[in-house]
């Protein structure tokens, strides 16, 4: 065991790309043992395929990977394992029909033929002590909230004795006093000898918590600096290259007693996939030009609040109006033509149908309606001026007229669902997470978006599990738990702690979550 | 429902309409069928002046001849054929499926030059716009209906040879169930599973014979589960009207007597093995071939069982004893001498209703048209 | 640094690729079946030669070779419809019976001297109607349960199979000619035989050829072909696009069943002329689904890949007579199946050799355009 | 008692679908790790033939069996190339397997001066229970009457229960089936699992092939399947990927198919075509029931990624 401070893990000169867009460009990076080096980077930096090599699930086109001086070749998750390199990754690995037991001992070698889960549990017990990450060893993985999933993905690899976690990405998806015990982990891992590798956007978290930072930039190495050397402005500098990064201008909240209702929500009760209910008597009311934001810890209900509001998804009871609308019964379709705009938080998959080209998606809404389509005829050429145009006004980079969306980058994607979303008449937006994944300018950009809509006089749902954008952006806050509204806060009256503690008030909302693995 | 009603109308109604929507078939009609072939037959027995040379004749088989049935019994003509005629040029065609593929098959024959096609199945609408196309060539079809001047059919007689079976089951059954597992209730396979029952009842008058339709000629997993139940039903011989060896195995791992169809099944089912009638092309497809290499051949619906030589019968098992011999022999030289008919009258169906009245029978020449139903002693129905 | 040859995804395959791997295909399957009919003691020259003279050489083999391709574009047409939205309907055999049984039923039950118009017209609707109602019983359950229709329309083609046995050998029914030696179906009238192009060559071809124009323009230039689109590529975002994919699953499973039922229709009244359940029942159903494989769902490639499978199977009888068995056929043709279909992989996969810098290969930009 | 058309008609049942068992139970490993091979029916005549031949030149069971099935793990190997590797269509892939082994098997079982068609197997398949057991009345036939193969077949349905859900390695393949991203993060090697278990269907349709010629039919004929391989492929779904269910709807099925028989000997005014439909429709009927109930469809669910090729770097 390498002794504190050594070089354990080095890269030299690794290159990956895919379809022949270079992720990785002659990337270096070297690992202490016992630090937390934190991984900074816009979207599409490079982060995530970096990680993944140390864990062997890419393989690099070129260059060097050495451990403790030898030099290694990362064949496979499972070679990478061998040499205690673990890694938690943005989008969770776990088999959502099985237990948090089997999917632990999944793919153990030496674990003899029968599958024993008893030994399993009591040493999780143990680990989980240790750390202070407290699962049910024999809950199935889609009971369980993303944040307990997460605490699952860590045991799995302190389970299989890494000495080097890889976290991509680990507080997008927490709440404040999920993201101060993931750090207190973190921490506690380092002081053990582990070595840490913490990527993430968020620049308070790095430094924060970390020892060393590494920025890439555009697949490159932009540097790496000790933290306590480090400041925020010289950090962004390195990751996007310009002096001051744009501002995100707080707004004045509105006062809206006068103000009529366009949303009204009332107790809407809503069964998850499993049959379980998931949404338990929801009541609000959103009115013109105002942004109501929803806080949440992920798998309270929130998805299939949505997705009731969006026709989606059936309300077992409770009514849902636009306007002086009836929309409760209404189809999809019949919503976004009475005025409802949805940006949901898949973007892929929901938001955008991976298969079909810019122009395809960009119509998506409305290929029905001329000119588009006249009696059951597609018009090529209405399409591809509509897509022009929302291409130039809304700034989608990336798209190529016959290309599958799938090829295109995370912030692109976004800015085409709100391209299509917001340039058709609505009275409401109903936006999921509008900004998750999403780099400063890009974040910048949606929310700017956001704000004009209710300059407009539009009413906004924002959902997110960032609470520094549901802070930011709206002029009511509530706080969904457990399938119900249990806070509600004006910008004046929040109390960050007390809603903190709202949204994660109770631990086992597991019953709600339906795999969990966000989009 | 419509079964009903349509069962005994069909033969009636049969003679009545074919003359007149369909004078192709006269030919049916005034031939006599019964004694054509026989003479006919004759020439084809002593050695043949002409060894074919010269000539060419091809056979369309709808399977592989080596299926151990249909396919194999007019293999064995087609062995016959080049016995007959060494210097014939003999083309075995096989797995060609009725309809399109047919019709391309005999063309590419026909458009070979090829004298002769032999359909050993029912390809008689396949055939037809072809041999419009080639007059100087002649087909043949298994039970076609329909000639021209350059195509003629043919069809046994099986009953002649089911009815000699059935003198056998009904001898050896203890039970008093005879267990029949056929492909389609179509008039062919009840006319000989009357004919067979017939001889069942001669011999054992409460013996029945439980038929069971499996809806295909050829599905041998399926034809084995039909042998089983009616075995289960506690019938101790089987015979069948079905191509594979399935149902013989199931005899002989019952401990059961098998009676076989066309095939000798013996090495199949070496104890349970008792007869089968066999198909005997041979001498026709010999005699057919000769008429065509003499200039003499006339197109013609030839139907024949044991008279013209058509029908036979395989080697005995050991459990048929020397008295069944006896009574089976006599019965076959009568049926050669004409002086015993097996569907002399009274016959009824197994629905009680009267098929051949007292003092009448079934035709030779309009046998072909019968039967839609289920002899007396018949357990099962073809509704 | 060392050379790596590593297996990359194409965004889009250019249009060389898209017609040279088919016919690399061939060609390899082509060298195997030759190595096969070696091995069987034949000579590979002869046999190809053979297949060529009977199938393409000529104004006569041609026609014989489109006569047998006609209903495999159709049946090809029918999975092709419906793999697109990730159905799978496995059920075109049953649904091509239907398709005959109504065609002939109408045949005969109007009269005899109705105009040809109308009697075609008559049967080719009946047999679509008939052929999209027997998939409507897999389509619901499918539409509102979510059933396997793997399953269903697998068992209902057995179904289907029992039934049309039933018409012809199972009673005197009222497509059943009475009184013949050997149970066949009553022939149509000539009011309802699709008029002859050439040879046995009917106009069946024509309607085929109209459908897969048609279906390929419904496919990229409607808004139903966009929906069916859109659904099978990713079903979330069409029911989120206020799409209706139960609608759809019916309205789709019906067109498919509907286009495998005039294949049945067209069997009828252009080279069967009676319901003949020995000549339907020959695996058109089957073989439709790799014809729509091989040709990767696009209605304009299914043509000439049925028109391949009718050149083999016209010389069918061919081969035999130069000695080589009729087994061997079947063979060539599963061949072709096979590596047409792994010739997928290299249309939607490139290998890529990279060194130290990495692999800069074509940008889907320069790629050309989609179907 | 024991010749009671009951307790023959059961044993007759579990005859008929042993072949069938073999090939299901193989089809749901397979499709456990996530790959659908429809081409049973052509691995099911390979092994057929192969086993056969086998039979006539040892008269031995056991070898024969094993030689059809590993004429199923050969022939098995295409799909796996094709449908893991090289991830083309899978359904096309199990198509074209049935065309060629049928042509294949119809080929070698033809050819020669003895061709298969016409030889007979030594094979002796007879039970091996004392008659003790066997006599007992009911039970005695059904559950002591059987031949060794049929005893194996139910070893390897309680076999393949305890492997998937009480062992390391089928709790891999289940992980392999419901979410392989996950498994290979976890460390599973998705493709050598994959292959693996398409290997062991071909083994199954293979033995099940071998042991209907030689066994149950005692001869070798050409197409002699006729359709077993898609009932197998059905009975897989109905079974809900299940080892037990598997047993049970095996020989339901069969069963089925010989009530039919045994209402036609009955004398039910029903045409016999009708009463062979039983089998398919009520298949056709329990499929549609289950999937009704969405609580039950999910329990009895197809493994998530079945059909879906997969391919670490896509995303
Ligand atoms: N799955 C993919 N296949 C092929 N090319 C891709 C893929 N994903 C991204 N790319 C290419 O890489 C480029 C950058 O993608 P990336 O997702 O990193 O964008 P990004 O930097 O995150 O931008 P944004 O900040 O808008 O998300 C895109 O232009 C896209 O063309
Ligand atoms: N599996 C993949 N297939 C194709 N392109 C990919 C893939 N993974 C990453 N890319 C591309 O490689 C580049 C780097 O992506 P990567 O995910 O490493 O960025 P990142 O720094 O993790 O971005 P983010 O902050 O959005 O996670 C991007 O252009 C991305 O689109
Ligand atoms: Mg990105
Ligand atoms: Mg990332």
């Amino acid at each position: 065991m390498a002794a504190v401070g050594e070089t354990i893990l080095e890269v030299r000169d690794l290159n990956k790309s895919f379809y022949g867009v270079a992720a990785n460009e002659q990337v270096n990076f070297d690992l202490r043992a016992g630090e937390v080096h934190g991984l900074l980077g816009e979207n599409g930096a490079g982060k995530s395929t970096l990680c993944s090599v140390l864990a062997g699930l890419y393989r690099p086109d070129s260059g060097e990977i050495s451990l403790d001086g030898q030099r290694v070749s990362l064949r496979s998750p499972h070679e990478a394992a061998e040499h205690g390199i673990g890694m938690v990754y943005q989008h969770f690995r776990l088999v959502p029909s099985l237990t948090v037991a089997e999917n632990l001992v999944l793919g153990l070698k030496g674990q003899g033929v029968r599958l024993t889960l008893r030994a399993v549990e009591t040493r999780v017990a143990e680990i989980a002590e240790e750390y202070g990450l407290s699962v049910h060893p024999s809950a199935y993985i889609w009971q369980l909230s993303v944040g307990e999933q997460q605490r699952v993905e860590i045991l799995k690899q302190l389970y299989r004795g890494a000495r080097i976690l890889i976290l991509d990405e680990p507080t997008a998806v927490l709440a404040p006093q999920e993201c101060e015990k993931l750090f207190e982990v973190v921490r506690h891992m380092a002081d053990q000898d582990h070595s840490v590798v913490l990527v993430s956007h968020k620049m308070e978290e790095i430094l924060g918590h970390t020892d060393r930072v590494t920025v890439l930039r555009g697949g490159r190495n932009a540097g790496t600096v000790p933290t306590e050397d480090a400041t925020a402005s010289q950090l962004a500098t390195m990751m996007i290259g310009a002096e001051h990064m744009p501002e995100a201008g707080q707004h004045e909240p509105r006062r809206i007693d006068d103000a009529e209702p366009v949303l009204t929500v009332t107790d809407l009760h809503v069964t998850g996939d499993r049959g379980t209910p998931a949404v338990n008597g929801a009541s609000l009311e959103v009115c013109r030009g105002q942004i109501v934001g929803i806080a949440g810890v992920a798998g309270n209900g929130q998805r299939e609040f949505q997705e009731a509001l969006a026709g989606l998804r059936p309300a077992t009871s409770g009514s849902v109006r636009l306007g002086d609308r009836d929309i409760t019964a209404a189809s999809p379709r019949r919503r976004s033509q009475v005025g409802l705009a949805y940006v949901p938080e898949d973007r892929l998959g929901t938001g955008l149908a991976s298969g079909l080209t810019i122009e395809e998606n960009l119509v998506l809404k409305s290929y029905r309606e001329p000119p588009h389509s006249r009696f059951g005829v597609l018009s090529s050429s209405a399409i591809a001026a509509t897509a022009r145009t929302l291409v130039e006004r809304f700034d989608v980079r990336g798209a190529r007229r016959q290309m599958a969306v799938s090829l295109m980058s995370g912030g692109n994607l976004q800015r085409a669902i709100l391209a299509r979303e917001l340039t058709r008449s609505h009275d409401v937006l109903l936006a999921a997470s509008p900004t998750r994944g999403l780099d400063v300018a890009a974040t910048a950009a949606v929310r700017g978006h956001i704000r004009a809509e209710t300059d407009d006089g539009r009413g906004v749902l924002l959902f997110s599990e960032d609470l520094a954008e549901i802070t930011e952006l709206s002029d009511l806050i509530l706080v969904m738990s457990r399938g119900r509204i249990v806070g509600s806060y004006t910008p004046e009256t929040l109390d960050v702690e007390e809603l903190g503690l709202l949204m994660t008030g109770a631990k086992d909302h597991g019953a709600h979550q339906d795999g969990g693995r966000a989009a | 429902g419509d079964d009903e009603e349509a069962a005994p109308a069909a033969p009636a109604e049969a003679p009545a309409e074919a003359p007149a929507e369909e004078p192709a078939e006269e030919p049916m009609e005034e031939a006599e069928p019964a004694e054509e072939p026989m003479e006919e037959v004759e020439p084809a027995e002593e050695a043949a002046p002409s060894d074919g040379t010269g000539y060419s004749v091809a056979f369309v088989f709808d399977l592989f001849i080596e299926d151990g049935g249909w396919n194999t019994t007019h293999y064995r003509g087609v062995q016959k054929v080049q016995e007959a005629f060494p210097g014939l040029e003999v083309q075995v065609i096989e797995e060609i499926s009725p309809g399109p593929a047919a019709t391309n098959a005999f063309e590419d024959l026909a458009s070979a030059g090829v004298d002769m096609i032999v359909g050993t199945t029912y390809f008689m609408p396949d055939v037809m716009p072809v041999a419009e196309q080639y007059p100087d060539t002649i087909f043949l079809t298994w039970a076609g209906w329909q000639t021209a001047d350059n195509v003629g059919h043919f069809d046994g007689a099986t009953e002649d040879g089911r009815y000699l079976d059935g003198l056998i089951a009904g001898s050896v059954t203890q039970s008093g169930i005879i267990g029949y597992p056929a492909g389609y209730p179509i008039e062919e396979v009840n006319r000989a599973l009357n004919a067979f029952t017939i001889g069942v009842r001669e011999v054992n008058p409460d013996a029945v014979v439980q038929v069971v339709y499996i809806n295909s000629w050829y599905d041998p997993p399926v034809e084995q589960q039909a042998a089983e139940a009616l075995a289960n039903g506690g019938a101790d011989v089987l015979a069948h009207e079905l191509n594979s060896p399935a149902v013989a195995s199931v005899a002989e791992d019952r401990g059961l007597n098998i009676i076989g169809y066309s095939s000798d099944r013996s090495e199949v089912a070496p104890n349970a093995w008792l007869s089968s009638f066999t198909f005997e092309w041979g001498p026709y497809y010999i005699d057919q071939v000769q008429q065509m290499i003499d200039g003499t051949w006339e197109p013609a619906l030839t139907y024949g069982g044991l008279q013209a030589g058509m029908i036979g019968n395989s080697p005995y098992g050991q459990d048929v004893t020397d008295e069944m011999l006896a009574l089976v022999n006599e019965r076959r030289q009568q049926i050669l001498d004409g002086t015993f008919d097996y569907f002399a009258g009274p016959i009824l169906d197994n629905e009680g209703n009267v098929q051949v009245p007292e003092g009448g029978t079934i035709p030779f020449e309009e046998r072909t048209t019968c039967c839609l139903w289920l002899i007396e002693g018949v357990e099962g129905s073809i509704s | 640094m060392t050379l790596r040859v590593s297996v990359e995804p194409r965004a889009r395959p250019a249009l060389a690729v898209r017609v040279g791997v088919p016919i690399a295909s061939l060609a390899a399957a082509a060298l195997v079946g030759a190595a096969i009919i070696v091995v069987s003691g034949n000579s590979p020259l002869e046999a190809y030669r053979t297949v060529l003279d009977s199938s393409l050489n000529g104004v006569r083999p041609i026609t014989r070779t489109l006569v047998l391709a006609t209903p495999l574009i159709l049946t090809g047409l029918a999975a092709a419809v419906a793999f697109r939205m990730r159905v799978w309907n496995i059920g075109a055999e049953g649904q091509l019976y239907m398709g005959a049984i109504a065609a002939s039923g109408l045949a005969l039950w109007l009269p005899a001297d109705t105009p040809k118009v109308l009697m075609l017209a008559a049967m080719i609707v009946g047999g679509s109607v008939l052929g999209a109602l027997w998939a409507g019983v897999a389509a619901l359950p499918k539409a509102y349960f979510n059933t396997n229709e793997v399953i269903t329309t697998l068992m209902l083609n057995f179904v289907a199979l029992y039934f049309m046995n039933y018409l012809i050998f199972g009673t005197v029914s009222f497509w059943r000619d009475p009184g013949r030696n050997y149970p066949q179906g009553k022939l149509i009238p000539d009011s309802a035989e699709l008029p002859i192009i050439h040879h046995r060559l009917h106009y069946g071809l024509v309607i085929a050829l109209i459908a897969a124009v048609v279906l390929w323009w419904v496919l990229r230039g409607t808004t139903w072909g966009f929906e069916l689109r859109t659904i099978g590529d990713s079903p979330s975002a069409s029911r989120y696009a206020g799409m209706s994919v139960s609608g759809k699953i019916l309205s789709v499973l019906a067109l498919s069943g509907a286009l495998a039922g005039v294949a049945g229709a067209i069997e009828i009244s252009g080279t069967l002329k009676a319901l003949d359940p020995r000549a339907v029942a020959t695996e058109l159903g089957f073989t439709g689904i790799v014809v729509a494989a091989v040709a990767r769902l696009n209605p304009l490639g299914v043509v000439p890949v049925a028109v391949l499978l009718g050149a083999v199977a016209a010389s069918g009888a061919k081969l035999q007579t130069i000695g080589i068995d009729a087994e061997i056929v079947f063979l060539l043709q599963g061949l072709i199946f096979l590596f047409v279909a792994s010739g997928e992989f290299f249309l939607s996969n490139r290998l890529v050799v990279s060194s130290t810098s990495a692999a800069m290969s074509q940008t889907p930009a320069t790629e050309a355009a989609h179907e | 008692m024991n010749d009671s058309v009951l307790v023959l008609s059961i044993v007759s049942a579990i005859v008929a679908g042993t072949p069938i068992l073999f090939a299901a139970l193989g089809e749901i490993l397979t499709e456990r790790s996530g790959v659908m091979n429809l081409g049973v029916e052509g691995m099911m005549l390979i092994g057929g033939v192969t086993g056969f031949w086998a039979g006539v030149q040892t008269g031995n069971l056991w070898v024969a069996l094993l030689a059809g099935g590993l004429a199923g793990v050969v022939f098995s190997a295409v799909h796996a190339l094709l449908a893991i590797s090289l991830r083309v269509n899978q359904i096309v892939s199990g198509l074209a397997l049935v065309i060629v082994g049928n042509g294949l098997s119809s080929y070698w079982g033809t050819i020669g001066d003895a061709p298969l068609i016409q030889s007979f197997n030594g094979v002796q398949v007879d039970p091996i229970l004392p008659e003790a057991l066997r006599g007992l009345p009911a039970v005695g036939p059904i559950l002591f009457g059987h031949d060794p193969v049929v005893y194996l077949s139910w070893l390897i349905v309680a076999g393949a229960g305890y492997f998937l859900y009480r062992t390391n390695a089928g709790l891999s393949l289940r992980a392999v089936g419901e979410d392989p991203a996950a498994a290979d993060a976890a460390g599973l090697s998705v493709t050598g699992i994959r292959y693996l278990f398409t290997l062991v269907g071909g083994f199954g349709a293979g033995v099940g092939g071998a042991y209907l010629a030689l066994a149950v039919l005692g001869t070798w004929q050409a197409g002699m399947t006729a359709g077993a391989g898609w009932i197998a492929v059905a009975l897989v779904i109905l079974a809900g990927w299940r080892p037990w269910l598997a047993l049970l709807a095996s020989y339901v099925f069969g069963a089925l198919r010989t009530l039919g028989f045994t209402l036609q000997i009955a004398g039910v005014e029903v045409p016999s075509d009708f009463l062979s439909m039983i089998p398919f429709v009520v298949t056709f009927l329990v499929v549609v029931i289950v999937s009704a109930n969405p609580e039950r469809a999910r329990r009895v669910g197809a493994p998530a990624s079945l059909g879906e090729p997969y391919s670490r770097e896509a995303r």
